[in-house]
């Protein structure tokens, strides 16, 4: 019998090593895989590579990693706001390396990634300083850029419910990263609201197939904020 | 549409938002319209059925200045369309953030959706319409809106550079000037690019001003009560065409 | 009030120019607008360029509009199936173009138009004869060809749900090409089993937000074969 | 595994499909083993949480002989998860085919979705396996099983390409010679390619074969009852390696 879902988030993170590129789901804190990110805290793999939306804020999360000296790079497309201030010190203190993407070069390079498309052109950043050191080429007239597939090493991502063949639902705007971070990951863990029996989610409203999904956890907390 | 010896009014059409003479306020009504103002100047221009996308600051405020009767979808690039206004006080819902993370509702008829199809949407050119904030744009269409200088080693560009390359129009709502005084519709862009030759039409707290291929700034209409096109002109870095 | 709904097929082919696009949805039977197309031979565009994945079978639809000369072009992964002579003879007669496309390859150029991406590499195709003329790269040290985006002008594509904004759902594996053809095309439209009230569908589970969707037409047929 | 020496018997594993003799399948059989059994033993070589894509033919009937305890997900490329056999008489479900559109059935937990995101997941590389048939494999690995002759100008490609070149695995069940003698296993295609290099496994009627990079076609195992590894070598087109 298949079964995805393991018991503790110590068992889902089994096996992360050092150096990996780690894709963490949310939009700000909304589908953010809280629980995940403290376990990786506590799994101590380091020298990583994290893809993410923003660059953490306050002290917990992976603002605390990015404290704690385990991550070497960051790739986001906003890595300033409200409380960032653990990753503008390390950014200033040469601790901290940072690639900026926009926001939907970030989706579709992991989409892509997933998707077994190495590289693509887009027309978002040609003609910026985002473009310096990229391929462009024009179609319709139009400036685009080369931009590359970005895969994970691993996903950490949130789900509202999850079946044992790791079939997944997001709720309402905590979607976001979630799904094109599950296909870009070679070991795709989701922390969810709700273990339900496999055929409960109905065939037509799966969000994320089972197929990319490898390890499912589920936590207790049932919104983004407590 | 303005000539020079036109004469020139305000066309600030939110009565809510005039205050009373002495009011701090004031000061910066009399340099043009409000903040909200401009919001309702903006959302004047937008028919119904369009898909619009509005950006941070006074972009978001332009949802509330389209009547409730006239149907426009606004798309949040965090996979939303048919956004509604923020929840009433108590009734908020953690799991339904607009782009800005404030707490939105959603109008039936709505759909949620993933990051790669949202910006496939914007990037698609899906997207009728894009409202955004800038620090700069130029006669030629460029907008500079994310990085503060070529120095900012880490500005945060978020979904900007997607939605100025990608919506099917890009209009900017912004002060006419900076706080000090410098032109922000200039000739060429200072700050780094978003996009290039990207904007359509620009609201200010002054005017209504266009940008049209081959001529540069074409101005629509001031909105600042009592201001000449030459005083106008004054406040702007590049030359405003007219239609007269 | 936004309403897409128009009150016959007639309607919802308005304007379609000679010349056309068209992309046409369904896979064999299951999810093809079978009434779409069928107003489509009423309603006289010739000239045209046809995306399906099949190239029609029988002596209706796609197979009648190709036998009255209104067809220029084909382009499709597999035309040669059970009772597609009408195609045959009509290409071997050369009274037809014919674009062979990988399905995944197909779906995908679709979906890059829709996404507004104008080309990308992929692994499908390389080294076979249908790499013949396209660009080719070396990616993580395997050999990719640069495929193009392929937009329509016209989308014809059937729900099972839609409501007035155009919002739609499919049903079971009648899903297959129709969500990529609604992105792709500049007037998409969609004929659907049922009508129903703005909101009915649930946001979680809407397949096609009404973004892509321009027209909608209720027709009665409540299954792909009657 | 087999040397030239081992004693060869006939490995098919379900007797129901064995018939009487005199049966005019036997003929078929004494020539290695049935369609049925080809079927059989590629599905004894799947092991329990595959995803699996099985091509139109033999490939199909592979579904079959997976013990219904042995959870494998099928996918087929016109996005359905979880495919099941096909129903039962008077059952059938016209909105749910697979790939050779004929109606199927959906297991719990299967799930549907659109074109671009099944050939996602196939070129994506999340497919462990796909079983298609072939008109030729190339002890490179090379696969042509889409266009008959380089002649053939309006050939049927359907998702071939995308699941030979995409698949974590590519397996082969087809007929060890074309009807006429001709071995299809050979040293190069002369048939157009479908992909190349794409072949790790090959099942036939007479053996089961590896493709092995920088070695070529490796055997396994003889599945022809009686049959010698001198016998198999006269029927295949290129030279048969062992690991003896």
């Amino acid at each position: 019998m298949i079964n995805k879902i393991v018991q503790s988030i110590a068992e889902s993170l089994e096996g992360v090593p050092h150096g990996a590129t780690i894709l963490m789901g949310g939009f700000g804190a909304v589908g953010q895989p809280d629980e995940l990110i403290e376990g990786l805290l506590e799994q101590g793999a380091r020298d990583l590579t994290v893809v993410a939306n923003n660059a953490g804020a306050g002290k917990v999360g992976l603002a605390r990693l990015m404290m704690e000296g385990r991550v070497r790079k960051i790739i986001c497309s906003f890595p300033r706001s409200a409380g960032s201030t653990v990753f503008e010190e390390l950014y200033r203190a040469g601790k901290l390396e940072l690639e900026i993407v926009p926001q939907g070069t970030l989706a579709e390079r992991m989409r892509a990634a997933g998707a077994g498309i190495p590289a693509f052109f887009t027309p978002t950043g040609a003609g910026t300083k985002l473009a310096q050191g990229k391929e462009s080429r024009v179609f319709n007239g139009r400036e685009h850029i080369l931009e590359q597939a970005l895969p994970g090493d691993v996903a950490l991502i949130e789900a509202w419910q999850a079946d044992r063949w790791g079939n997944l639902t997001y709720r309402e705007s905590g979607r976001n990263f979630n799904p094109v971070m599950a296909m870009a990951a070679t070991l795709t863990v989701a922390q969810t609201h709700h273990v339900v029996d496999l055929g409960d989610i109905a065939p037509d409203h799966v969000h994320t197939p089972g197929i990319f999904v490898q390890r499912v956890v589920q936590v207790e907390r049932g919104a983004p904020w407590v | 549409m303005q000539g020079d010896s036109v004469p020139l009014r305000i066309t600030q059409r939110n009565p809510r938002h005039t205050r009373a003479l002495g009011d701090p306020m004031e000061l910066k009504l009399m340099a043009g319209v409000t903040r909200q103002g401009m919001a309702a100047r903006v959302a004047r221009d937008i028919p119904e059925g369009w898909f619009v996308n509005l950006g941070i600051g006074i972009p978001t405020m332009v949802a509330d200045h389209v009547p409730v009767e006239r149907e426009v979808i606004l798309h949040s690039e965090n996979g939303i369309l048919g956004m509604g206004p923020a929840p009433e006080a108590g009734k908020g819902n953690a799991w339904l953030v607009n782009a800005g993370k404030q707490q939105v509702t959603l109008r039936p008829g709505g759909s949620f959706f993933h990051h790669a199809d949202s910006f496939g949407m914007i990037r698609g050119g899906h997207i009728d319409l894009c409202v955004l904030g800038a620090f700069e744009v130029a006669e030629n269409g460029d907008i500079a809106n994310w990085a503060t200088s070529e120095n900012d080693s880490a500005p945060a560009v978020g979904g900007a550079m997607d939605l100025a390359a990608g919506a099917k129009r890009l209009w900017v709502v912004m002060d006419h000037t900076t706080k000090d005084g410098r032109p922000k519709l200039v000739e060429a862009c200072g700050y780094p690019l978003t996009a290039p030759g990207a904007v359509q039409r620009i609201y200010t707290n002054l005017a209504v001003v266009d940008v049209v291929q081959g001529r540069g700034f074409v101005l629509r209409e001031i909105l600042a009560e009592g201001m000449s096109l030459a005083e106008l002109q004054a406040q702007t870095g590049a030359v405003l065409h007219t239609d007269a």
